[in-house]
């Protein structure tokens, strides 16, 4: 076992590397990805240690990068697409809710799209209306689709080493602020299971259930809780498809009140799924309604302050849980 | 030195073809052709008789010669991806016409086990990547198919078979650029049969050149008249082995669309005089004349293998009417691999829901 | 008062020829809109009436298609732009989200996009995976975008008017099943307002939120359970987006029971929303947890047997509620 | 006959050109370049200071003569959208470069008050239909335009700004094909400034002549050498012209990229001699050497030009630098027209779902 001090961004690059290394069909494709080496730098020298027929560079045709991604897939590849940002996806739509995610049922199982759509999201760059959604809404509510959404260095590593050997579609979508956070992670440890969520706090009071960069924000928010004697569960369901719905099922039982948190936007959003299912699976064990927390029903402005006042922070989170647990708290 | 090869080649052929010897392929072209024609034919037979899964039946009557003529020059391992008028080419390419017409039928024993139907059907088998319902859907796959044959040396060439509308399509244009630019083995064959469902090719654009367009992206582009099966056979030659060779192609094959755009569509915005001329351009009548005159086949010949292949469609529609839907269950089956749990059903949640006290 | 024998579709197309008669910078433009009449006859002869400059044939350009539209709502024209099939919507989506979606936001409210994108959705035609889909959760999750989904004739009629009236842009879908249904209606009322759910009938022991051609199942399913002595409230929302939450809230709170409806996906979808946001409000009120009846997690056959399997029909939504109100009904 | 007409005008143009009389525009399209010249710098200033609302900050150094030649010939009533290197294309259509620089702070006082920034400038005053941080997102907006001024006989012109890099994007094909089926009033203007972020154009596309393309659907279509604001002035002149009279057009302005993709960016990916090379083409220093070879200005009255242009160019930042950032509440504003209800913030509905005991 061996300690790394690594941050998101050279996880997730040290995963391509490795399953490049492994898998010899393993392909990446997408604009920047080779000499640029990424916007966000994740592929950064990988075209000098695979070459330029293992990592395209492409033209800025999105439609077409998942189109032939698609086929790649089909034809013996193991292709890795990338968006450069997730808001990027609406031309891409149709190649991939159309095309990658209903080509094994349409054509009755004879074959599979085992590609990997990587691409990020989220606010925190000050990137303006279209460079800072959080879309996965959109790809959750798409049948035949996978979406995995790492929160912490680890994950960025096992999730996407994972995703490289699913046989079907997997969207991959990493946070932008998350990049160049740290963390100390024993690459070779045995990954919990693809589709099981991790539970990274736990407490008696209540549950929060997230994913992805707000992960964060409600772990911080748990610690002011703890501060005022409230125990929170934090929850990271790490893929949103496939969901394991039993982990959050066994926690919600036992504490009776559940909050989701997500930086899309609340109307049917992922949280809205998350608060449906638990209202239907636990709601005997309910003793507050489940609260979203969500981004706000807007679009996101490039000046910073309203780009911060668009999503949720620690501050609303720990707000709200304090405000669902008022009877228990001293004021 | 490349362009010179092709044009030797091409040369070749020709003379081969102006000398009615044995090595022309036309026999074998009219016949594949005589098939879809009949398989088409009998497509709308079982419409006819409410056998048909839904009335989205895209007959390629009018434009065998593109399907006959480039699938002649494919080989096992080749990839080719087709538009929602896509029966035609499949069956050039091999297809079992009883499997097929018991997809259109949404009958389990169809090539998709009736998910697919008419406008999706596919066979990894026989290299099919898949029939698309979106128009221009099928085409950036053929880009990801030549990257594939390129990474694994293959040898093999993928083919994007779409209409004329689908060069209103972006995606089109994209794929091409990407094609040329990394020098793929892909083919884009347009089948320019003069409409997008009511709608004229020259209502459509201001050039209707269509290969000018991939000729501006670097491909090697063409147009040839799909009267003559030989002709486009000849074309199809040298850019597919021009696109195996690293140089990707393009090739507008004029034709006709004899009938409506689906099967109910009687073609009110199509002028009478036009549509009669329009079905004189008919290609099986071309090849069969062609055949005769040149001495290579008699009437009664081609009268008895006509006969022959009215038998084997026929038999296709018996078939799919014996067979059976598939079972309801199927449906949670293939959204997922087979490894993977299948999806619940919501019936099952809602009585896990309401089955708590 | 003049009572008429109307289809759906020939209201629609009286609102249309309606509104361009009343409104000169009212244009239509998509495929096969003209000379075909389009896809579903909802077009047919009004190129005859207004001439090609205004009822506009395009070439098959979705993502374009919308894009112009989005350039002729800034610059002084009322365009409708017709989309064949929701189904292509995943090609437009770059546009719509993030151009006509945001550009009033984006631009600080200097201008808004006053066009009206229609298009049908649903099954009910053995059209396969690619033409039977019921995406309005796309739209529903996008800020920015009203959204319209006629269940009735005499809606079709009034809120395509009204759309075509709203300063922002609308999605208006229709449902490919309803185009035939007639129903005598009266072009002259008053319509209700724009954004006001339509309660379509009333009962005491739970209610239904639905919406489109599940309305019409959803009263099959009330006239069922009618007989079993069980009587619904059946809500047609209408408009998606606003959505009146005060007509759902009400009902809610006084039956106590809440089921929604919905033919789109059961994931993330609009049934999530309904779900989610009924919790929240009504928790108190609610003697059952608020059940989900949608559209299957699976795309949809071409096998008509298959089809119709994968969403919700009158004896699952009947079925449901007799479950859900097993206590009260005789067995 | 419309194509000699063309050429007449062409022909004038470049008469009056030669002879370097008092009807030369190259004063004013000077001073237009450099006052974006000067602009962008400041651009790079403010983020030096931290004051930009955030590090997408794209500046157009080394392509004003796109923005000056081709908005010369823009009139009243005429529209245009740019890509997100549109700083310059914006002033040069008359912007307040104060207005400018606050947006780009994300300032209230800033265009949009502080909503949009760098990428999504707009000022419907001045036909600016908006600033795009998607490529090729704007593109299409020309042609509705272009509908309207059909629809409603203005006389004007549309015009699409964007990179070479938005010709890997099909939409824009779509468009072009759009604007030539219908003769609309339309201009594409792809600035070359040969890359898009860390990649050429040669490695984007196999043939790197772009007006071919637009050609082939049938547009009036060329390539201009950017160093030279006359040239481009001139071509642009000929092709808005004819769009104006039906004729849409593209118009490809060759420049090179001075500095990297972002403020962030030192184009690693670049050869420095290739670089050197490429800000020679400088067109602010070809333009200025112009005037005073020809005798049109002196160096000292340019001088002075530039003097004033710099102090005007630096007031914005401490215009910028003093205002406030936009209120927290405005955030819910301008999501739907004013007069609609504002969307509920999540704070206030998570109040009312817990208030409820
Ligand atoms: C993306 C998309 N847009 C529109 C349609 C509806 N549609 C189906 S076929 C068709 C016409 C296609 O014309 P063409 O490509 O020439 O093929 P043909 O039908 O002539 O074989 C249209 C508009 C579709 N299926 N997909
Ligand atoms: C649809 C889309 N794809 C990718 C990007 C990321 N991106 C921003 S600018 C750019 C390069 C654009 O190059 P070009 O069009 O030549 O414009 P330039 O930056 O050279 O002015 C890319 C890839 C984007 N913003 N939008
Ligand atoms: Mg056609
Ligand atoms: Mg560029």
């Amino acid at each position: 076992m061996a300690l790394q001090e690594l941050t998101y961004r050279d996880a997730l690059r040290k995963a391509l590397a490795d399953a490049m290394t492994e898998n010899p069909d393993v392909v990446i494709l997408g604009e920047e990805v080779g000499r640029y080496g990424g916007a966000y730098g994740v592929t950064k020298d990988l075209i000098k240690e695979f070459g330029a027929e293992r990592v395209i560079d492409t033209p800025i045709s999105e439609p077409a990068i998942v189109g032939a991604a698609v086929g790649a897939a089909m034809t013996g590849l193991r292709p890795v697409a990338e968006l450069m940002y997730v808001d990027f996806i609406g031309m891409t739509m149709d190649q991939l809710a159309n095309q990658a995610a209903k080509i094994r049922y349409m054509f009755g199982g004879q074959i599979g799209v085992p590609m990997v759509l990587r691409t990020q999201g989220g606010t925190g760059r000050s990137a303006g209306a279209q460079h800072s959604q959080s879309l996965e809404a959109y790809v959750m509510h798409t049948p035949g689709l996978r979406l995995a959404m790492p929160a912490t260095v680890a994950d960025a590593y096992h999730l996407l080493r994972m995703a490289l050997t699913k046989p079907d579609p997997v969207v991959f979508i990493e946070h932008k602020a998350l990049y160049t956070m740290k963390e100390s992670v024993d690459l070779d440890a045995e990954p919990l299971d693809w589709g099981k969520a991790a539970v990274r706090r736990e407490g008696r009071d209540l549950v929060i259930v997230t994913y992805s960069r707000q992960l964060h924000y409600c772990l911080e928010a748990a610690r002011t809780l703890s501060a005022r004697g409230i125990e929170a569960t934090v929850i990271d369901i790490r893929t949103l498809n496939p969901l394991d719905f039993d982990t959050i099922r066994a926690h919600v039982e036992r504490t009776g009140r559940a909050m989701v948190v997500s930086e899309g936007v609340m109307t049917a959003g992922v949280a809205a799924e998350l608060s449906a299912r638990i209202t239907e699976e636990c709601f005997d064990f309910l003793e507050d309604p489940v609260v979203r927390v969500a981004g706000e029903d807007i679009p996101i402005s490039v000046s910073t302050a309203l780009e911060a006042g668009s999503v949720p922070g620690p501050q609303l989170i720990a707000d709200t849980a304090l405000r669902m647990l008022a009877g228990r708290v001293p004021a | 030195m490349y362009e010179a090869d092709l044009r030797a080649t091409a040369g070749q052929t020709m003379a081969g073809r102006v000398g009615a010897g044995a090595n022309t392929r036309l026999p074998e072209l009219y016949r594949t052709m005589r098939r879809i024609r009949t398989f088409e034919e009998r497509v709308g037979e079982l419409f006819v008789r409410g056998q048909s899964a839904g009335s989205m039946l895209h007959l390629s009557i009018g434009e065998e010669s593109a399907a006959a003529g480039v699938c002649a020059h494919l080989r096992d391992g080749d990839s080719f991806t087709t538009h929602h008028r896509g029966h035609g080419i499949f069956l050039a390419r091999g297809a079992d016409p009883a499997r097929m017409m018991a997809e259109i039928g949404g009958k389990e024993a169809g090539y998709c086990h009736g998910k697919g139907g008419s406008m999706h059907i596919a066979d990894m088998g026989l290299g099919h990547l898949g029939a698309n319902a979106i128009v221009g859907g099928g085409i950036p796959a053929v880009v990801g198919a030549g990257l594939s044959a390129r990474h694994h040396k293959t040898g093999a060439v993928s083919v994007a078979f779409f209409g004329d509308g689908a060069t209103g399509q972006g995606i089109l244009y994209e794929s091409m650029n990407m094609a040329a630019l990394w020098g793929l083995p892909c083919v884009f064959v347009c089948i320019n049969n003069q409409y997008g469902m009511g709608t004229n090719i020259a209502q459509a654009t201001a050039n209707p050149n269509l290969h000018e367009r991939a000729a501006a992206f670097g491909l090697a582009a063409e147009t040839v008249d799909g009267l003559d099966v030989e002709a486009v056979a000849e074309a199809a030659e040298r850019l597919v082995e021009g696109a195996r060779a690293g140089k990707p192609a393009f090739l507008a094959v004029s034709c006709y669309r004899f009938y409506g755009h689906a099967r109910k569509d009687k073609s009110p915005y199509r002028d009478p005089v036009e549509e009669e001329a329009g079905r004189r351009q008919d290609p099986v009548a071309f090849a069969r004349a062609a055949l005769i005159d040149r001495g290579l086949e008699s009437e009664s010949e081609l009268d008895r293998l006509d006969t022959e292949i009215g038998s084997e469609m026929d038999a296709t529609i018996d078939f799919t009417v014996a067979q059976t839907e598939p079972p309801l269950a199927s449906m949670f089956r293939d959204v997922y691999a087979p490894e993977e749990p299948e999806p619940e059903p919501v019936r099952a949640r809602i009585d896990r829901v309401l089955a708590r006290d």
